[in-house]
């Protein structure tokens, strides 16, 4: 007798657009004129944001930085798949999105320049803030999306992104595994970006592809292109509708590339070689997208270069803007402990004044 | 009104705000259909259903991560660690996160939850189920921790964690979960998170204990009163971080001797901290070394012998007479 | 165009030894006369002990104590298949297994009366202690692998064992995935015994086998009928091979049940009915393993009064020598905090024999 | 001899270690091709290959816990943490398995094992990269904790604790990591695990510290030293648990008054434990009050503010001026 299989699985790749800027038409999803150009704002808007900030890192103006440049499609298509009134959350290495969502470049900046002021999102209060301890944000995601159906919302999911290092960790399982028992309305999107600082994906994990480890769930699992915005759309819309719908959370395996450092304080060349790197260049997830929109006649040279001016000019203005700024208040870090302080943490705020006037009056 | 004990006082508190807040949710492990495996959370899984009162998976990180979301999302989360000895898995989340969301959002954030633990020796537990770590949580900025001592304050005091809007640690005592019963009121104004509570007013020495000791403490202090006629001022302290340093400074000013009754492994202790209050406040006026009564700098014993390990009634009892008569 | 399918897996079940205590002979694993009527006599030992031991709980002559009935093909046939010199993890419910590796009994009744002396195995240094934070020992028996690999030895493996519950923990994930980067040779044997505590399989995970959560991890999984000895044997000697032969970590699910209570402080009639437990009477691992033995002319009832009687004066000696034994040394957690304690450690120790000196002085 | 830095001279003990022994094994985030983020591991990757220096899976609680396994087996496993703030995620195989398979085992099975991390503020880091946790360690019995606080007294300490037979936590104080050289040697007999240093012999004041602050309080003491000509005793803990009771509480008893300076948050912090063994052993001793120079009760402030939240020079001066004319 042989053994009996009782469970078939099987993982599928999605491309859309691909490095040539061909389209496949059957899958090719139904995005309006100004969702796609929106995108392409964005994404955009992102690469450069991302070389100005690196730019003003080196000249000692912020502090240490992820470089987000290559992951664009990943980031932004993925963002523009969910509502304002869906929850966000992500970890650091998703400017673009960041950006769609309502976070104001001039908080980033400040945020990179140690001042938690900067964390504030004014005009979208379900985008969580970033989140350094990988992978435990994906628990917050799931409670975020439970507790806001349990409130009476219908309709609400929530995305969020982690790196392929990420789900080596304890939290990554877990969140995915609650996930599956709650049948909350998540969608898990891993940047595979092939690196978790120096460490390859492959030293990360045995397994084939991070969209497997979706069957250890019992959820939906997909590789696509993450460098093709039509494939991360559709992919992230189609998983964000079986969760409007009630059939519980997936996971989507975004394939794309770290085309930068880590962080600033990173040094690439250390654990890989440029000819991997110029490689990837070939599947720039920009550059496709530009040739889509060119053959669909909604972009051309003009309005490529109104937009990199106009872009240019309103981040000049912002970094203007974030240097003048310097008058933070000293004692806010006392601010936003407790809703109730009481009395010692009180005291200690006025014994931290009280020093900081008495160093100020030494100087 | 019925004298109950602590897990009947703390259930019918759930209960109640169960009743009264549509926000307050119930989450962990057993903790539905089972009730607890102590019972705390009986007969809120058949009241108020599963989306209300859920069982979750085995997962100690993300019963903490996912409320942490759920709070941020306008419920009010009251999860529980099985055992204070498996609370050490969500630390990361502790510190990392539940602490810090309010601050790293400047306010645009919060997490309004509870995690409640029983904790403690003294109930012939296996290894794991018997630490006080207390100490953990209250060196974490941004957290309280909370640790009632009796049936009528333990209500009080969980009523007055879920509706703080910060996370709040809820150390259950269990050796004095179903040890002995009180009358309960749902009127106490002296039982409010922040502060310690006068138990017995005096001028001789100022004991100090909280959770499981309380009640050691009291018998200690009790017979030594039958015995010598001194006359002591005893301290509970139900929050152990942001800690009540007033009532006890005022205290030790007055009587210008200490004792401090700790479960938690001597080393790092939070006897450490009330002492070092008192260093800053009133080491002036101190007649005697502050003795410290407390568990050893070893890992918790099995049962077979944890009862010679923790603060005694006898201990206690020296320790006061040797401050006396310093 | 459609999607790409670019990975596929299967999940067998195995089942030698059915329930009426039939046998698939080409399955049938190669056991000698004498490995099979070592591992009835464990299995037998183990439910007496259990038996016994609850008895003794009840009695009050010992504390919380988990029970293991039921799992006996789970634990005791899994053991078989490894080597002494192999590592042996488990957690708290694995009775006969434990006394295949030596655990005395003695020790375990000194152990679940509350002393530490009782953790110490002297036939098998090769044997962890019961590891109490679930899923905490699954990393451990990958290091143990690893390290007696690095140091040398060819050929050594590690089995763990866990619960179904365990699975859901952040532990079980990172040791699984380290286990397969490392190709560390290491066996996870999941007793998927249906309940954690009160909590059902179902509301564990939303996946419909625990086997299947190996694909996540790039290793073989599979599950089999806990309570076939023939098919638990040869699953994990299978993976053991794999391991020996540096093709790394399997995880293996042994589908079974818990008949008794999870603890003695446990109630299982407010979570499971009767029925329930009635079905899985059928299944029984030692009922069906008498009549494979009988079959095989191994076996009759005078065999079986004889073992019985054996192992109840064994277990009633122990018993005797247990309750005798009463000088424990009050001092004994001193002794291993460290090897080298320093003055304050030794200074509490004499505070604490002063102090119970003045106690023993006052009675 | 030349001079190096604290990241030079802990690589050089690893590079001795790794070749002279050679069960020791390095583990960690990034710590193989890429030498560490800091890159103390720097060069050992190359020399003693994959199989010895092992770039981990993103794993805290599995680095640990795989290298408690490892450790039961025989090697002696030196584990990174990239961050100490990311340590966390491993308390409970640091509380429930490592301080304790010695005790749990009754000796059967150890666990000698180190692990390194990289803690504290100061260096412009982002969110959850400066804290200062190590009561978290030294609440925990059967862990020792030792920081280092210079390139000469890193090595030897590092290698000490290599060769100590049960886990070690051990604490590098990053914005030492790079900010200063010194001549290093093997051999300094006073360098051992549980004895603290004393680094200035006086009789007027006693001030101590460890890690960074280390640093900052002996520029501290020299600018007194030449204003007022007073004559501090200064100790620099090195090993926080267990602490080093003798030397401190000698050092008290001569000077009469105390100044403690941590990074620490203020609460449940290490000076309150130095406090409590002070109160124990010389409290008639002290003149004044002993003094706290710490970081507040607050999460670590973002890199913007941190200077402000940290212990200065400034702050310490006045603290040790105030405690002089208490
Ligand atoms: C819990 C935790 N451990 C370690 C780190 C340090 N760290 C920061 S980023 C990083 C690599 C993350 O890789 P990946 O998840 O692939 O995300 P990517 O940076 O590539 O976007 C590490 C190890 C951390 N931030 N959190
Ligand atoms: C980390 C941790 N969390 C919680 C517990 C409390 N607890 C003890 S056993 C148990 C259920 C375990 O279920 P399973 O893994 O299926 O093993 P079984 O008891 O069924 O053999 C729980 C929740 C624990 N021991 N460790
Ligand atoms: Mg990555
Ligand atoms: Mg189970």
């Amino acid at each position: 007798m042989p053994l009996n299989i009782i469970e078939k699985f099987s993982i599928s790749y999605m491309q859309i657009l691909d490095e040539k800027g061909n389209v496949d038409p059957e899958l090719e999803p139904d995005l309006s004129r100004d969702d796609l150009l929106k995108l392409y704002h964005y994404m955009t808007l992102s690469r450069m944001v991302d070389s100005r900030m690196l730019n003003l890192q080196r000249q000692g103006r912020l502090g240490t930085l992820p470089a987000c440049t290559g992951q664009e499609a990943s980031f932004c298509a993925s963002v523009l798949a969910i509502k304002n009134t869906d929850w966000f959350a992500g970890s650091y290495r998703e400017l673009g999105g960041r950006l769609m969502r309502g976070d104001s470049l001039l908080n980033l900046l400040y945020l990179y320049n140690g001042f938690e002021e900067g964390s504030y999102n004014y005009e979208n209060n379900r985008t969580l803030p970033i989140s350094i301890i990988l992978a435990s944000q994906l628990p917050h995601a799931v409670g975020l999306a439970y507790g806001s159906r349990l409130q009476g919302e219908k309709d609400t999911v929530a995305l969020v992104l982690f790196g392929d290092g990420s789900t080596s960790e304890g939290d990554f399982h877990e969140a995915l595994n609650f996930a599956g028992v709650l049948n909350a309305p998540v969608v898990f999107l891993c940047q595979n970006n092939q690196y978790a600082i120096s460490t390859p994906r492959k030293l990360q994990t045995k397994s084939a592809t991070i969209a497997q480890k979706a069957i250890a769930y019992g959820i939906p699992g997909i590789q696509v292109d993450g460098n093709d915005v039509l494939a991360v759309y559709k992919s992230v819309k189609d998983a964000v509708t079986r969760a409007r719908n009630n059939e519980g959370p997936s996971l989507i395996e975004a394939f794309t590339y770290r085309m930068l450092m880590h962080t600033t304080a990173d040094d690439p060349t250390r654990y890989r070689d440029d000819q991997e790197v110029e490689r990837w260049k070939e599947k720039d997830p920009l550059k496709r997208f530009k040739i889509f929109l060119t053959n669909k006649k909604l972009w051309d040279d003009k309005k490529q270069l109104d937009l990199e001016n106009e872009l240019k000019q309103t981040i000049d203005e912002t970094v203007k803007q974030f240097e003048s700024k310097n008058d933070f208040k000293p004692d806010a870090p006392f601010d936003y402990v407790f809703e109730h302080p009481g009395s010692t943490l009180e005291e200690q705020r006025m014994d931290f004044l009280e020093n900081l006037k008495k160093e100020t009056e030494n100087d | 009104m019925t004298k109950i004990n602590m897990v009947q006082s703390l259930n019918r508190t759930l209960h109640q705000i169960m009743e009264s807040d549509e926000k307050v949710l119930i989450m962990g492990e057993d903790v539905g259909l089972n009730g607890g495996v102590f019972r705390v959370t009986e007969g809120l899984f058949e009241k108020y259903g599963r989306k209300r009162v859920i069982d979750s998976p085995i997962a100690e990180s993300s019963i903490l991560g996912v409320a942490i979301g759920m709070a941020i999302s306008g419920l009010k989360p009251v999860v529980e660690m099985q055992f204070s000895g498996f609370s050490y898995l969500m630390m990361h989340q502790l510190e990392g996160n539940a602490s810090r969301m309010r601050t790293r959002s400047r306010g645009q954030f919060t997490v309004p939850l509870v995690v409640r633990m029983p904790y403690g020796g003294g109930i012939r537990a296996l290894e794991h189920h018997s630490e006080s770590k207390e100490v953990y949580f209250a060196h974490t900025a941004g957290v309280k921790v909370v640790i009632p001592s009796s049936p009528s304050n333990a209500g009080l005091l969980l009523k007055a964690a879920i509706n703080d809007p910060d996370p709040v640690i809820f150390m259950e005592p269990k050796r004095s979960y179903r040890s002995f019963k009180e009358n309960v009121s749902d009127d106490n104004e002296k039982i409010t998170l922040g502060s310690a509570q006068i138990l017995k007013r005096g001028d001789d020495i100022t004991i100090i204990s909280w959770g499981a000791m309380m009640r050691d403490t009291l018998k200690a202090v009790q017979d030594l009163e039958e015995e010598t006629g001194f006359n002591p001022e005893v301290i509970d302290l139900l929050t152990i971080s942001p800690m009540d340093t007033r009532t006890i400074v005022e205290s030790v000013k007055k009587t210008g001797r200490c004792v401090i009754i700790q479960e938690a492994q001597k080393s790092f202790g939070p006897a450490s901290e009330i002492i070092a209050l008192i260093n800053d406040q009133a080491l002036m006026y101190l007649e005697a070394t502050v003795k410290r009564v407390t568990m050893y700098d070893v890992p918790f014993p099995l049962f077979g012998r944890e009862l010679l390990y923790m603060p005694s009634i006898e201990k206690i009892k020296r320790a006061v007479l040797e401050t006396l008569n310093e």
